[in-house]
């Protein structure tokens, strides 16, 4: 067209007008370290794997989720999801249900069949791991994946040390605990059971290892002195719980009293109804805000006819009854006596007051510390300059398997450091994902999806498994609550509320870039992200 | 037409894109190969609402129909940073005659698409608030009283910005311009003035009428689309905040129209011919002052000798909307702040 | 075929046969006739292909044939007087965009005080409006101007006004010949737009110029029109081939070989003036007629070759300038600056008011007795005017002027009677 | 040149019989200008129009000054407007009345022109009878042909056919012809009066 002068323009010509000079502060990409990454004792990209799962990628979503982790189905049961209640969602509404996502995604790879990934090129280094628990496991596979031959040792006849004799099978189906520990030994272990580790020492030598990974958990039970008759049935919790799962439970009678207040008790109190107590009563120092148990094993106990006595402390065992002393809490919030006495009927009183550690075999490693009953350990897990390195419950931390299945990981680097000659790396971590650096708007109002439980009656006299799986577009919806804290999920908000279209969409997963030679620095971008992944920097004069 | 908002995932209806969702259900804007019918390299202001407005509405509109969209722009400051000679940021064929007669400038377009055969060519007519309310008041109610094939768009950002921010017939109560200083016992525009267009429009009964915010782009979407299946009279009242009229910071231009329909002073509804269809109801209500706060037109209410009585005033106009609209359904109902 | 026919009628028909597609209405005297006929083409379906749009004020009427005329539309449209000034802002906008619009105006005079009749002094308040302007002697000429307006509009891009006086040519009836539209058909090819709106080739029309370029943008609109000048006569002489008629051209003279004075005017007047130099002739006095046919562009040239020889030229003028007088006077002026001659301004025939042979023939005899003033206001009631001004002196609140007149008038006229009874 | 001026009300086809006589001179292929006073008159208001007819182009856009002749279609303006102004001394007067001219009281203003030129028409009337409405405008231009002779009678049927289609045009022309009927044998009358 032969457009008259100055009035009439083509199109595209504004381009020639850089207005990226008017700038003075400039948007960036940025990524942060999302609360429950931070949150989770066994170091998951859980934003990773939600990521993935939000897609229905599954596999990838396990796969991701097994690079840190190699007992998802496990995890996502026993797990006490530190992951939730770090979530950034629970001042939307409620977190979101990670740990039902990891089981839903551990259970499809079971049914599924899908392997760990393959082991590594053979580095020539042996690895001695005592114990078969969550952390021995862990630093298996870890190891394994590095490339070192691994012997695994436990002195039980299974693998799985606690996560088969302390946890109950209604809380853990033993077939899944099976697959996932077999998943693990398929990668070419050397597993030697039945076998008591006397002297760490001399075993490493005999064996020829280049290190040593321990993880013996703590298998003793803690006793107090309780006056008690003689007919009176007193047992701690990790034997009754060990006997229960060796189909050898013992004859607690119809009335059984479990004095403490952490998982353990709770785990003891509900087997006892299973096992056919009518009354299951739970004796706590404290109340029910102090109490170590975790708010959901509480609900269920509750929902399945465990009573609880807070502020009560058993004592002494007379006959058939229990009598207890009043407790209340001073102005620290420490429970004192208050010289009140009432009783309790009870057949049997089983004490869930906390477990110890056997660390004779550390008797000829001069190098090591054993502090207040537990292994004293460096960041790397190394417990010793020999070699030597510890994890799980052995160590001083939260008894629990994913803080098991931490250790287990990180201990494994640490030996791949040391076998290896390497200094010790510090990883470096992203600035936290906070709640105030979130645009909650955009998110979709979206309670969590609960999982099924059993039925309260059938549950109370079984060891099916209390808490169903989520169906797939369950897991799939509870995947999609993910914020994606501080990482670009490509929602493309950045990409629409430009005003001078200065974001460039680079196609999926792929993610955006600025262009700067129009970006004004107005800022919007950056107000609207949902996630937080964008902030302004001053230009640089 | 009823809307299906998308819950399933992370960021439902509310964020510009859904990487899941299927490339027919996302919105134009997502899209990388959209127009942008308004191009890069414009001299709108940082945080400029109309410059987004415009794009998201005429790309949709562009999307709608499949590329068919002439526009015609009234005088304003979406013309005047748009094509200051020798650079034009439109994508797509635009006209510019006169601050007036945007509507009836339309209405020759139309005709003589009609005439020539190429009514599958649709005309978009838009104007800010002046060419709209005030000068173009005239052309515009002849348009629709003719039902004229026009999709007439007012980018409303309340008041004559391209001038230096005096008042119009849009400048709402109590609001500071260079025409309506802070000043006197009743500072900043006078309550009981302006008019509103949509429901003088409505009383046109013409086929389509719609009001939205540059804070729902989806809902914006998809009333150009409606708009855009139907012939005749249509008009699109869009709130775009401006952050120098406005006193607001450059990236709060959405968060401020976001607060606009979440207080209820500016009521998202459509109607169709001349009855009110349907509302975005208000998700999560707020008084008044967290909107007017963010903004320096209202810094007189606020402040060192702040007046309440006027923000109640001014919440009493947001509480009348809620009502006249029922903006607020029973599950907000329940949120609801105390004022 | 020749008809006797009034001359909106007439316009209509000839417009209609120039093939528009969009035409815009709004009614205002005198031009109605002209908008109502072509209507009723439209709807009855003789005017096929064609949008009828009834706006709502003239702002719309011009704004609505921007919009068509840049979508490729040949636009029409019609005013006259306040329409014309209402719609002002758009007819500028309509040249400055370079749209080839062809409007009627059907020339009366601007009020305060409100007057429907006929004078020129809306077409002077466009005059720098950018538009080609064209003043119409007879309904012949008005109609074959338009032919020629759309044209001349569409070769140029620019607008063109075809003025003819409001009732004096629009509610005349006489003969016109109208074309056959095989004959319009052959003169008036399809409009061929320079610039449109259209999705295939998208271009932004209508831009803001800034200093750096709105002075070139100006500067070549003159050219433009300066072009005009040049086609002006080639296309009358085309429609002189085509229909063997002399109409539209840059000016048209009439006895002026010899002429010691001669008379310049614009429009329907010149017909009169014809009539009265005839009889001065007659009377010996040499006195010829120039007739501005084309306004805008105005024909210097041609003007200057015509007035050569003149002693004196009278310019009669159905507009002025307040404070000053004439205004076609001062474009003469102009054009003959370095020639040697008498200039004088004649206002007439403002608001309607007669334009009689024999004033204009006293007027023509004073100007050969050389007696005529600079500027001379043909039959103005001297006394009516004294009369008003001595009231304003004496009284601060003297009222409006026009409604002081009438009565002034009325108490006159009523004197003898009561004189009578 | 013969210049005609009608005078009416709004409403009484006053401009239509101005272009009706100006088309039928132009059907004897003869020059005619028609055309109305200019304004704003509504219906019932004093209306005047013009017509002109010559054998050469007519070029003058000056008011009709000096009529050859008047049509009066409504005798109730005598008293109202001055009918006379300008007519020339021989010139032609037809009033629309059922009365005589004499009847009229006219006699000091039309004392000084041609009496024989003075006619009187029941127009209305004859509208009425053959038209069945009172307009009176076409039956004028036929007692106008009768009066003048300066257009033929067969002129005033065409144009007068040619401005109302069909049945209309016909009773118009019927009326028409029953006017110049009328004055045709009045004018006789007259003549026969003057040479008594």
């Amino acid at each position: 067209m032969d457009t008259p002068f100055a009035i009439t323009l083509g199109v595209g010509t504004s381009r020639a007008n850089h207005t990226g000079s008017w700038r003075v502060e400039r948007p960036v990409y940025v990524d942060r370290l999302p609360p429950c990454n931070n949150a989770c004792p066994a170091g998951e990209n859980i934003q990773g794997w939600l990521y993935e799962a939000e897609s229905g990628n599954y596999e990838a979503a396990w796969r991701t989720l097994v690079e840190e982790n190699p007992l998802p189905a496990i995890m996502g049961r026993v797990c006490f999801h530190p992951c939730e209640t770090a979530c950034n969602r629970v001042q939307v509404d409620e977190a979101v249900g990670i740990n039902a996502v990891e089981r839903f995604l551990g259970d499809l790879a079971i049914e599924k069949g899908w392997r760990l990934p393959a082991s590594g090129p053979d580095t020539g280094k042996r690895i001695l791991v005592v114990g078969a628990g969550p952390a021995g496991l862990s630093a298996t596979y870890h190891l394994r994946r590095l490339g070192h031959h691994v012997r695994l040792v436990d002195s039980a006849e299974r693998l799985g040390g606690m996560m088969r004799y302390g946890i109950p099978a209604y809380r853990l189906p033993r077939a899944t605990l099976d697959a996932e520990i077999d998943r693990i030994v398929a990668m070419n272990v050397e597993v030697v059971l039945n076998h008591v580790v006397h002297d760490i020492e001399e075993e490493r030598v005999a064996g020829n290892f280049d290190a040593v990974f321990l993880a013996v958990g703590a298998q003793l039970g803690k006793r107090v002195n309780i006056p008690a008759g003689d007919s009176s049935k007193v047992i701690d919790a990790v034997t009754f719980l060990h006997q229960v799962a060796h189909d050898d439970p013992p004859l607690l009678g119809r009335r059984v009293v479990v004095y403490g207040g952490g998982d353990t008790a709770f785990d003891a109190a509900r087997t006892a109804r299973r096992l056919g107590a009518t009354d299951a009563v739970i004796v706590y120092r404290r109340n029910r805000e102090r109490m170590g148990a975790s708010g959901e094993e509480v609900e269920q106990a509750l929902g399945e006819g465990v009573s609880v006595r807070w502020l009560s402390t058993v004592n002494r065992f007379e006959g058939e009854h229990i009598v207890l002393e009043k407790m209340r809490l001073n102005d620290e919030g420490f429970p004192e006596p208050t010289g009140e006495f009432e009783e309790l009927d009870a057949d049997a009183l089983v004490l869930a007051l906390g477990q110890d550690t056997d660390l004779s075999l550390l008797e000829h490693a001069n190098d090591v510390t054993v502090h207040d009953g537990a292994v004293s350990v460096l960041p790397s897990m190394m417990a010793g300059a020999s070699g030597i390195f510890a994890g799980g419950d052995a160590v001083l931390a939260d008894r629990t398997a994913t803080v098991a299945v931490g250790h287990g990981k990180r201990a494994a680097h640490g030996i791949d450091d040391f076998v290896m000659g390497r200094e010790p790396t510090e990883k470096q971590r992203h600035e936290l994902a906070t709640f105030d650096r979130l645009n909650t708007w955009y998110y979709a109002d979206a309670p969590r999806t609960r999982r099924p439980e059993l039925e309260r009656i059938r549950r109370q006299t079984n060891f099916e498994e209390v808490i169903g799986g989520l169906s797939e577009e369950n897991a799939l919806f509870e995947a999609r609550r993910c914020l994606s804290c501080g990482n670009c999920f490509e929602c493309d908000n950045c990409f629409g509320v430009c005003p001078d279209n200065a974001v460039i969409k680079l196609g999926a997963g792929e993610r955006y870039e600025f262009d700067y030679d129009f970006c004004k620095g107005c800022g919007i971008c950056v107000k609207e992200c949902p996630c937080g992944a964008i902030e302004m920097v001053p230009e640089r004069i | 037409m009823t809307r299906q908002p998308v819950h399933f995932y992370q960021v439902g209806s509310f964020a510009v894109g859904n990487r899941l969702l299927s490339s027919d259900d996302r919105t134009v804007q997502s899209q990388r190969e959209r127009t942008n019918s308004i191009d890069s390299g414009h001299r709108a202001c940082q945080g400029c609402g109309e410059a987004l407005g415009a794009r998201y509405a005429l790309d949709a509109a562009m999307r709608a129909t499949n590329g068919h969209v002439v526009a015609v722009n009234a005088t304003g400051c979406l013309e005047v940073f748009s094509t200051p000679y020798p650079e034009t940021s439109w994508r797509i064929p635009w006209l510019h005659s006169l601050f007036g007669n945007a509507p009836a400038v339309a209405t020759g377009v139309a005709a003589a698409l009609r005439v020539k055969g190429k009514s599958d060519v649709r005309v978009v007519a838009q104007a800010g608030d002046g060419g709209t309310v005030d000068i173009g008041f005239g052309a515009l109610s002849g348009m629709f009283e003719r039902n004229d094939d026009v999709l007439f768009i007012c980018y409303d950002n309340e008041g004559y910005m391209n001038t230096g921010v005096q008042r119009s017939a849009a400048t709402p109560p109590a609001a500071r311009t260079a025409t309506t200083d802070a000043v006197g016992p009743e500072p900043g525009n006078v309550f009981g003035t302006g008019k509103d267009l949509p429901r003088i429009a409505m009383a046109h009964d013409i086929p389509y009428v719609a009001t939205a915010t540059v804070a729902d782009l989806h809902d914006l979407e998809r009333k150009v689309e409606r708009a855009m299946e139907i012939r005749g009279a249509r008009y699109l009242h869009v709130l775009v905040p401006c952050p120098l009229g406005w006193g607001s910071a450059s990236n709060d231009t959405i968060h401020i129209a976001r607060l606009a329909k979440e207080s209820g002073l500016f009521p998202v509804f459509e109607a169709e011919n001349g009855t009110v269809t349907s509302v975005s109801t208000i998700r999560r209500r707020v008084p008044v002052e967290q909107y007017l706060s963010l903004q320096r037109r209202y810094g007189h209410l606020f402040g060192k000798s702040p007046r309440p009585d006027i923000v109640a005033r001014i919440q009493a106009i947001a509480d009348n909307n809620i009502a006249r609209y029922g903006l607020v359904d029973d599950a907000t109902e329940s949120m609801e702040v105390n004022t | 075929m020749l008809r006797q026919i009034e001359g909106s009628r007439a316009i209509a028909e000839t417009v209609a046969l120039c093939r528009p597609e969009v035409v815009c209405a709004y009614p205002i005297s005198p031009q109605t006739h002209i908008i109502e006929a072509v209507g009723a083409m439209v709807k009855s379906g003789k005017l096929a292909g064609c949008e009828f749009i009834n706006v709502e004020s003239e702002f719309a009427a011009m704004s609505v044939a921007i919009g068509a005329s840049a979508t490729g539309a040949r636009a029409y449209t019609a005013t006259a007087s306040q329409g014309l000034l209402f719609m002002l802002e758009a007819v500028f906008n309509a040249s400055g965009l370079g749209l080839p619009i062809v409007m009627t105006l059907a020339n009366r005079a601007i009020g305060a005080p409100i007057n429907i009749w006929n004078d020129h002094s809306d077409a002077m308040a466009a005059r720098d409006a950018g538009w080609i302007q064209l003043f119409a002697e007879t309904n012949q000429e008005a109609a074959d101007l338009h032919v020629q307006a759309f044209r001349l509009a569409e070769e140029l891009s620019v607008p063109v006004m075809v003025c003819m006086d409001g009732f004096i040519l629009t509610h005349a009836v006489e003969g016109v010949d109208i074309l056959d539209q095989e004959s319009v058909d052959s003169f008036l090819p399809p409009y061929e737009p320079r610039q449109v709106l259209d999705i295939d080739e998208p271009v932004s029309i209508g831009a803001m110029v800034g200093p750096e370029a709105f002075e070139e943008v100006r500067y070549l609109a003159h050219l433009r029109q300066l072009d005009a000048l040049e086609r002006i006569p080639g296309i009358a002489q085309d429609f002189k081939e085509l229909t063997g008629r002399d109409s539209g051209g840059l000016i048209r003279t009439y006895r002026i070989d010899g002429a010691e004075i001669i008379v310049v005017a614009l429009g329907s007047v010149l017909g009169t003036i014809k009539d009265a130099v005839d009889n001065r002739r007659e009377l010996g006095e040499r006195i010829g007629v120039v007739g501005i046919t084309t306004f805008r562009p105005f024909p210097s040239e041609a003007v200057r070759e015509a007035l050569a020889d003149a002693r004196q030229v009278v310019v009669l003028e159905k507009s002025f300038s307040t404070g000053f007088g004439g205004v076609l006077s001062t474009d003469v002026a102009m054009s003959m600056r370095d020639m040697d001659f008498d200039l004088r301004t004649v206002i007439a025939g403002l608001g309607g008011r007669a334009i009689t042979r024999r004033s204009l023939e006293e007027m023509l005899k004073q100007a050969n007795d050389d007696a005529l003033e600079p500027l001379t206001f043909l039959d103005l009631d001297q006394g009516a005017v004294e009369r008003e001004r001595a009231r304003m002196r004496s009284v601060r609140r003297s009222g409006p002027s026009a409604e002081n007149l009438l009565r002034d008038r009325a108490s006159s006229a009523a004197a003898p009677t009561r004189r009578d009874v | 040149m013969f210049q005609v001026r009608f005078h009416g009300r709004g409403g009484q086809g006053v401009v239509t019989a101005a272009e009706i006589l100006s088309v039928a001179a132009f059907a004897e292929g003869r020059h005619a200008q028609a055309f109305p006073s200019f304004g704003s008159e509504r219906t019932g208001a004093p209306v005047v129009s013009f017509c002109r007819i010559d054998d050469r182009e007519i070029r003058t856009r000056e008011p009709v000054m000096e009529p050859d002749a008047l049509i009066i279609q409504d005798a109730t303006l005598i008293h109202q407007v001055d009918l006379f102004a300008g007519l020339v001394h021989d010139g032609y007067a037809l009033v629309n009345t059922s009365r005589a001219f004499t009847e009229l009281g006219f006699d000091q203003t039309s004392a000084s022109f041609r009496q024989d030129r003075l006619i009187t028409c029941p127009a209305t009337e004859l509208a009425l009878e053959h038209l069945g409405r009172p307009l009176p405008n076409a039956a004028l231009l036929g007692g106008f042909a009768a009066l003048t002779g300066q257009i033929t009678m067969e002129a005033i049927d065409t144009a007068v056919k040619e401005r109302f289609e069909g049945a209309v045009g016909e009773r118009n022309a019927a009326a028409a012809a029953a006017a110049f009927d009328f004055v045709t044998s009045r004018v006789k009358e007259l003549a026969r009066a003057s040479t008594d």
